[in-house]
């Protein structure tokens, strides 16, 4: 049961038990993707017992690894600023990932049912736009929110409609949905930002409670609720069906085409919410916000240990990846470094990130 | 080999083997799922590097550090689940890592030639070598397979049971091939799980189990009682469930009733019942259109035309769910690419089908659903007994086994299964034809496909027998002789 | 009023012999300045950034904060917000988009730090002391009025006229294509092509070598970024065109050098100082301090100062060479 | 989902004499199973005829249906404006094609060979900018141009090495890649334009031959030598076999990790090539060149047929994909289209000619 090439420390084989050991929690990574798909051997070296992986469910384990990650970050800001382990800067890191954070999933279960979302910045972009327009406005706060998840679910259903019924792949789908999107927004908008004067609308983003703003809250809520469509329903097992093996998933019975569309609908309501959120928070909408949060929210998917190729993830380690690129944008202000250094320094710590993951995988056998 | 160990996290697959394979024989690897002849053929070729063990290869020590190094020393392997590129030619297939080129650019003549030439060696000249390897039908993609075998300089060839996909005289075609390689003082390791093969074909046999040899070197000739036991550990009869009296069949229930159906260049104008209680199993050669006549009773196809009637109710075409719904399973004949979720635990891949049952308003009840999904995997005695274990890592003949309890647990009305005991040990065979006579006798109608005549007359009640499409004969299963069967599948109409 | 005697002694010695450097000869009360604008990925932005790092290192009691660059107004908002839980005591903030900028500005002003509303403007005057930046409409203006100027003085009746805009989805584009609208319609003129490029040289030669495929006669063309011009102008060489003049934007230091030159189809640009995040951190540091701005009779800091977007062109163009970015 | 809901055309029975020209030697004889198999929908989109599929390898259909789509933007084009057919005009979009074009070879390896490279257009502008500082320029046109080649190969180089001996995700590596190639350029450039003062370097972009620029035949003779290299040599071969199945390579002894690392040198280089090209037509580096070049030359490999997941697709679909993209731009200029109406319009002519080409393809029996 254990892998014999590196020879372990000598262990009682008639305790099994030996390896579930708290610290067992973090040992091995059977669900990481080998990434060089040729080698079914890539991961000998990771030897779970079998028992601490029905434990913990495969993702999850992955998920400390950038728990370890993230703490690591905590000491480099801790060190090099005496403001990063404030209140208020906590309390900031987290708003600023409250947004991507909900986009991200969306993106999460979209990725992991097979697909990919492109358009989530576009998406953004439009439900903005089209809240913050005259005449929503006049209609108060809740005619905007209703404004911004409905035009967010109509433009992810027909992202899921184009792909599951037109049969486009989700890649070109969403690709020319975020062209045609953020130009839809421009034109509602003519390209000018729309302020928002409704002011209970405004208060979504200053209002505190306990000293911590709803928008976390909100975040958090969605997060909790994904977690558990993910975790606990049959929705979520079958999304997993879905994109791990989709003839299998259809000879199984499911509606493969309607789960697929389910899953855009979910990323598209998820960027409506997003778009309240980020509107609130810049009291205004405008066609350009949201620019680039696909790249941003899927590198936070994948960094997260979801497989990009579908069937696998974990979305506790998409909302650490979001966590994680918001701490590193925080430390570098808090630093004071120059634009150049910051990028090279993103790009170096995404690669350390990934390799201590492993590392802490390998490593960890109790 | 000689006390060749391979460890897997969380499996030991093999456990100090022996093997003694002599030049010109015929060597057969016999032992059940998962005792780890797929690993040590593995372990043989270079792509998995043994823990523990020797290689001695014509007296000298070896290592084969990667699976260049055993086609290096004339190993070639027929690997047991297909190892093909879907997106390459059939050609470059068969020459991938050995390429006909000069200064890299391929010779694209010579390569189709040689392909050309190997392919009517194998006796199927019909394959073209510029067809994609991915719209070939398994049986096919198996003689691709054998092709690029022997497109190396063999001195030893391991073929991991080459006969699953084939049907019987294309057996005949492949026994042809390895005498004709045997004569050439080649030797062949031969790995399969019926008996009649190993008799036809074998000099000697090796018997695994559990990763152990537990007998080495016996002549083919033995008995197959003993090296079923040998295998299994336990003496007992392997053979076919008893058929219930045939006087029942008339008054029981239609359950499922095909009426007309159609689908131009797969089949035409079928039309057959299956009865409660009963098993029906549907003969043919390759590509006879047995898997899409399954495939269109399911919904996984549209029929062109034709109905079918479930419990009396009609079933609207080409939709999977509205089957399911109606109680028809089906156990589709590529269990990795059709059925399985190579990933997930043995769970999940069991529950998929149920998860409404274990759930309210959608939430999951994983503890009902764990114990269910647990109790089906151990009344087919599933090894090893880890339901958290991924399908991937099982053997094929478990792998089987959790597709079946998927819709044990499901509990159908009709249950279609498409060849169940492909690549599934004598043990668990008969453990299969008992679980699925078992399913017929509670009252599930049964129709199967199977590329093994006996198999059919064997298990099922009432036989279909297919050519090109067409239901050419019906009788009961006990009325019909293996020959006539033969016959009418390559004929026809003879009765 | 209780420092007036200092303040008048300080702005005496500057005016006399630095004007651009403000009050550095002497240093009064420490001041934090923390700055945040848009990522410095074009000249001009670049310039922004170098600028006011520059002149805060000119100061002894200044010590320069800055945020990450960042294109997104999220990311802006926070990287605002760090600044204030660091209670810096001036912010200098070029928002990526004034009014989605505006709710942080506020916050500040409501935490007493004084911000300095740097080019887009807030939406609101309550979240900035003082608002310091260029003129975007006026910029077109200029720009049309060269070059209704000079067609006229050619005598051309009926122009083709063609602008390569910048990024179109910002408000300042749309503002400067006002402002050249109606300064071509006043001479009954308008803008026969306008496409817009991304203030990239690629994207530029990429825009402009189809615009002139678009237009097979071309009177003037007046491009709003002298970052992207570079590859406008490229355009142009490689399609061998040369019938036309072009009006650049912004005033990079090669368009100043063409224009000096007179080599190209370039004959002027529009400036719009990039020198501008330099005040605007002498004026943060006059608002820190208390002080008011030399020469002017005011103790205070004005609440407004908007920036005039010279014409250079080969005449003068000595003059501003100076003062262009890189 | 999966293509039996629709009935497959009807072949003609009695005539199977037909198909018997010199290319039905690649005729399967009737009888054998074409391939409904499970292919989770690989090819589900081109149901050409069978006839029709035995003669052209299924790529090449699916180039047939992108070459109608562009010959259908060209009659839009003519029509439109007078100016599209031009020679001029013709010139123009290949010019403008080239540098991506370039690019776009190399990404059609990486996805083919089952990765993703989305730093080519950091790598693009550190290349540029490299070979454009003075003390490079100083060495002359041979010093530029090697310059931008080695550079572009050594960052290629490391995102192979990272991803087949780091096993770090393709997409994970080249995203930080991405950031940090991006870092770097601005570093060495300080954010500034480095115009290039070494006159036979711009020439590149200037020079012509038979009213034809150098640019043109440079495209021309990468998409020419990368065709033969996918199609013709060992090379190719192994890249789809990397791609379709690694394990089967690995099997047949391929060394996937080499090869890998190879796949990435060369999108690297095409990188340094497409560099020096777009240096000479700006006649200036910068860090800001290649921006989003990720997007487009992936969304032309993937419009041309090649599967994302790889094993599958086609140079010449490749190309053709980026000559529609960027004739679509030079029509919208042509016709002087507002900023918002070219998105807009780009995401419909997107998914248009997706299901142009289905529609191409499932009516084209021979
Ligand atoms: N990659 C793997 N990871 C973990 N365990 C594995 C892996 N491959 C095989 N095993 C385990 O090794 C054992 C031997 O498997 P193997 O495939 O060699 O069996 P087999 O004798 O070929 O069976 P079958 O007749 O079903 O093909 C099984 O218990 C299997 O679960
Ligand atoms: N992908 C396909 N496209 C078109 N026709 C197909 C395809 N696959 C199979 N067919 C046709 O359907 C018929 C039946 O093929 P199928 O593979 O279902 O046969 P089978 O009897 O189940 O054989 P096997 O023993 O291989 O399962 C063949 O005659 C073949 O022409
Ligand atoms: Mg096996
Ligand atoms: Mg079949």
């Amino acid at each position: 049961m254990s892998d014999r090439t590196t020879p372990r420390p000598a262990q009682d084989p008639g305790a099994p038990g030996a390896d579930t050991g708290p610290g067992a929690a973090v040992t091995a990574l059977p669900g990481t993707p080998p990434p060089v798909k040729a080698r079914p051997g890539a991961l000998r070296g990771a030897a779970a017992g079998p028992a601490l992986r029905r434990l913990l469910p495969l993702a999850q384990v992955h998920s400390l690894g950038l728990l370890v990650v993230l703490v690591l970050l905590g000491v480099v800001g801790t060190t090099t600023s005496g403001n990063f382990l404030t209140g208020d800067n906590i309390v900031t890191i987290l708003t600023g990932a409250a947004v991507i954070g909900v986009i991200t999933v969306g993106q999460t279960f979209v990725i992991i049912g097979g697909g990919i979302d492109l358009s989530v910045g576009a998406i953004v972009a439009v439900a903005s736009v089209w809240c913050t327009t005259v005449a929503t406005q006049s209609h108060g706060l809740a005619g905007m929110l209703f404004t911004a998840v409905v035009v967010g679910a109509a433009v992810g259903l027909l992202n899921g409609l184009l792909i599951a019924y037109g049969r486009i792949v989700a890649f070109i789908t969403t690709l020319a949905m975020m062209a045609s999107a953020r130009g839809v927004a421009e034109r509602i908008s003519d390209r000018q930002s729309q302020v928002v004067t409704v002011d209970s609308f405004n208060r979504i983003a200053t209002d505190k409670f306990l000293g911590i703003p709803l928008l976390v809250y909100l975040m958090a809520a969605i997060v909790v609720l994904g977690w558990l469509l993910l975790n606990r329903t049959t929705f979520g097992r079958r999304t997993f069906a879905v994109g791990g093996n989709p003839e299998a998933a259809r000879l199984a019975g499911i509606a493969v085409r309607r789960h697929t569309v389910l899953l855009y609908l979910l990323s598209g309501v998820c960027c409506g919410v997003a778009a309240v959120m980020l509107t609130a928070r810049t009291t205004s909408g405008a066609s350009n916000l949201g620019n680039l949060y696909e790249l941003d929210s899927i590198a936070a998917v994948i960094i997260g240990g979801t497989l990009l190729a579908g069937g696998r993830g974990s979305l506790v380690g998409s909302i650490l990846g979001v966590l994680v690129f918001t701490t590193i944008t925080n430390i570098f202000v808090l630093n004071n470094l120059t634009t150049d250094i910051q990028e090279i320094a993103k790009g170096l710590i995404i690669i350390a990130a990934v390799l201590l993951q492993r590392f802490q995988g390998a490593r960890s056998p109790a | 080999m000689r006390g060749i160990t391979k460890v897997f996290p969380g499996a030991r697959a093999l456990d100090g083997v022996d093997l003694e394979v002599r030049a010109g024989e015929v060597h057969c690897l016999l032992g059940q799922n998962g005792a780890g002849k797929s690993t040590l053929i593995k372990v043989l070729a270079g792509a998995h590097q043994p823990d523990g063990g020797e290689l001695v290869w014509d007296g000298e020590p070896v290592v084969l550090s990667g699976p260049t190094a055993a086609m290096r020393h004339g190993i070639s392997t027929i690997y047991q689940e297909l190892d093909l590129v879907d997106g390459l030619s059939v050609a470059d297939n068969i020459f991938l890592g050995h390429e006909r080129a000069r200064f890299g650019l391929t010779r694209r003549g010579e390569t189709a030639a040689a392909a050309r030439g190997l392919l009517r060696s194998l006796g199927h000249p019909e394959i073209a070598p510029g067809t994609g390897v991915g719209s070939l039908s398994p049986a096919q993609q198996q003689i691709v397979s054998m092709a690029r075998a022997l497109s190396h300089d063999t001195r030893l060839m391991v073929m991991d049971e080459p006969s699953a996909v084939l049907t019987q005289d294309e057996v005949g075609n492949l026994f042809r091939v390895v005498r004709e390689l045997t004569a050439r003082g080649v030797a062949v390791l031969y790995i399969s799980h019926r008996m009649a093969e190993i008799r036809a074909i074998g000099h000697r046999v090796t018997v695994l189990k559990d990763g152990r040899t537990v007998a080495a070197g016996l002549p083919a000739s033995t008995p197959t009682a003993q090296l079923v036991a040998l295998m299994t550990g336990r003496e007992g009869v392997y053979d076919f469930p008893e058929r219930p009296g045939a006087a029942g069949a008339g008054e029981r229930a239609q359950v499922l009733r095909v009426e007309r159906l159609r689908l131009p260049g797969s089949f035409e104008d079928v039309t057959f019942t299956v009865h409660a209680g009963e098993i029906v199993g549907l003969a043919g050669l390759v590509g006879s259109g047995r898997s899409e006549i399954l495939h269109a009773v399911y919904g996984a196809l549209r029929p062109a035309s034709g109905t079918v009637t479930v419990d009396g109710k009609a079933l609207p075409p080409g939709r999977v769910t509205a089957a399911v719904r109606a109680g028809v399973g089906l156990a589709p004949e590529e269990r990795k690419s059709q059925a399985l979720f190579l990933h997930d635990s043995v769970v999940r891949n069991v529950s998929v089908s149920s998860l409404s049952r274990f759930a309210r308003f959608g939430w999951l009840d994983r503890g009902r659903e764990r114990a269910a999904a647990t109790a089906r995997v151990t009344e087919l005695d599933l090894r090893p007994a880890d339901p958290y274990r991924a399908v991937r890592t099982l053997s094929g003949g478990n792998q089987q086994k959790a597709v079946l309890a998927r819709w044990l647990l499901r509990g159908c009305r009709v249950l279609l299964l498409d060849e169940p005991t492909r690549g599934v040990d004598v043990g668990a065979r008969a453990e299969l034809y008992a679980l699925v006579r078992a399913l017929a006798d509670s009252g599930v109608a049964v129709l199967f496909v199977s590329s093994e005549v006996p198999e059919v007359l064997g298990l099922a009640d009432r036989a279909l027998v297919l050519r090109e499409g067409r239901v050419v004969h019906e009788a009961d299963a006990a009325s019909l002789k293996e020959s006539d069967v033969l016959d009418l599948v390559m004929e026809g109409s003879r009765p | 009023t209780s420092n007036s005697t200092d303040d008048g002694a300080d702005q005496a010695g500057v005016t006399a012999d630095r004007p651009a450097a403000g009050s550095a000869g002497t240093p009064g009360k420490h001041v934090t300045i923390g700055f945040s604008a848009p990522a410095a990925d074009h000249g001009w932005m670049a310039a922004i950034t170098k600028n006011a790092k520059a002149q805060a290192g000119r100061y002894t009691d200044v010590s320069f904060q800055a945020a990450e660059g960042t294109n997104d107004v999220n990311a802006q908002i926070s990287a605002v917000q760090t600044l204030i839980d660091r209670k810096v005591d001036v912010l200098v903030v070029l928002p990526f988009d004034g009014k989605a900028l505006t709710s942080i500005g506020a916050q500040a002003m409501d935490a007493d730090i004084p911000v300095v509303n740097l080019d887009r403007v807030f939406d609101n005057s309550l979240a900035y002391r003082t608002w310091i930046g260029g003129d975007n409409y006026g910029m077109g203006v200029n720009a049309g009025q060269y070059i209704v100027r000079t067609l006229k003085a050619k005598g051309v009746g009926k122009p083709v006229i063609a602008e390569i805009a910048g990024i179109d989805n910002l408000d300042l584009t749309k503002q400067r294509s006002q402002g050249f609208k109606d300064a071509l319609a006043k001479a009954g003129f308008s803008v026969s092509i306008r496409q817009a490029a991304q203030f990239t040289a690629d994207s530029g030669q990429q825009v402009m070598s189809n615009v002139l495929q678009a237009r097979s006669k071309l009177d003037a063309v007046w491009n709003h970024d002298d970052d992207q011009g570079i590859g406008v102008e490229a355009a142009v060489k490689q399609a061998g065109r040369s019938e036309f003049f072009m009006v650049g934007g912004a005033g990079s230091k090669h368009a100043m050098q063409q224009i000096k030159a007179d080599s190209g189809v370039l004959k002027a640009t529009v400036v719009y100082p990039s020198s501008m995040s330099a005040s605007a951190i002498t004026l943060a540091r006059l608002i820190g301090q208390g002080k008011g701005v030399g020469d002017l009779v005011e103790q205070e800091v004005p609440t407004s100062i908007t920036l005039f977007s010279a014409t250079v062109t080969k005449d003068n163009v000595d003059q501003y060479l100076p003062t262009s970015f890189t």
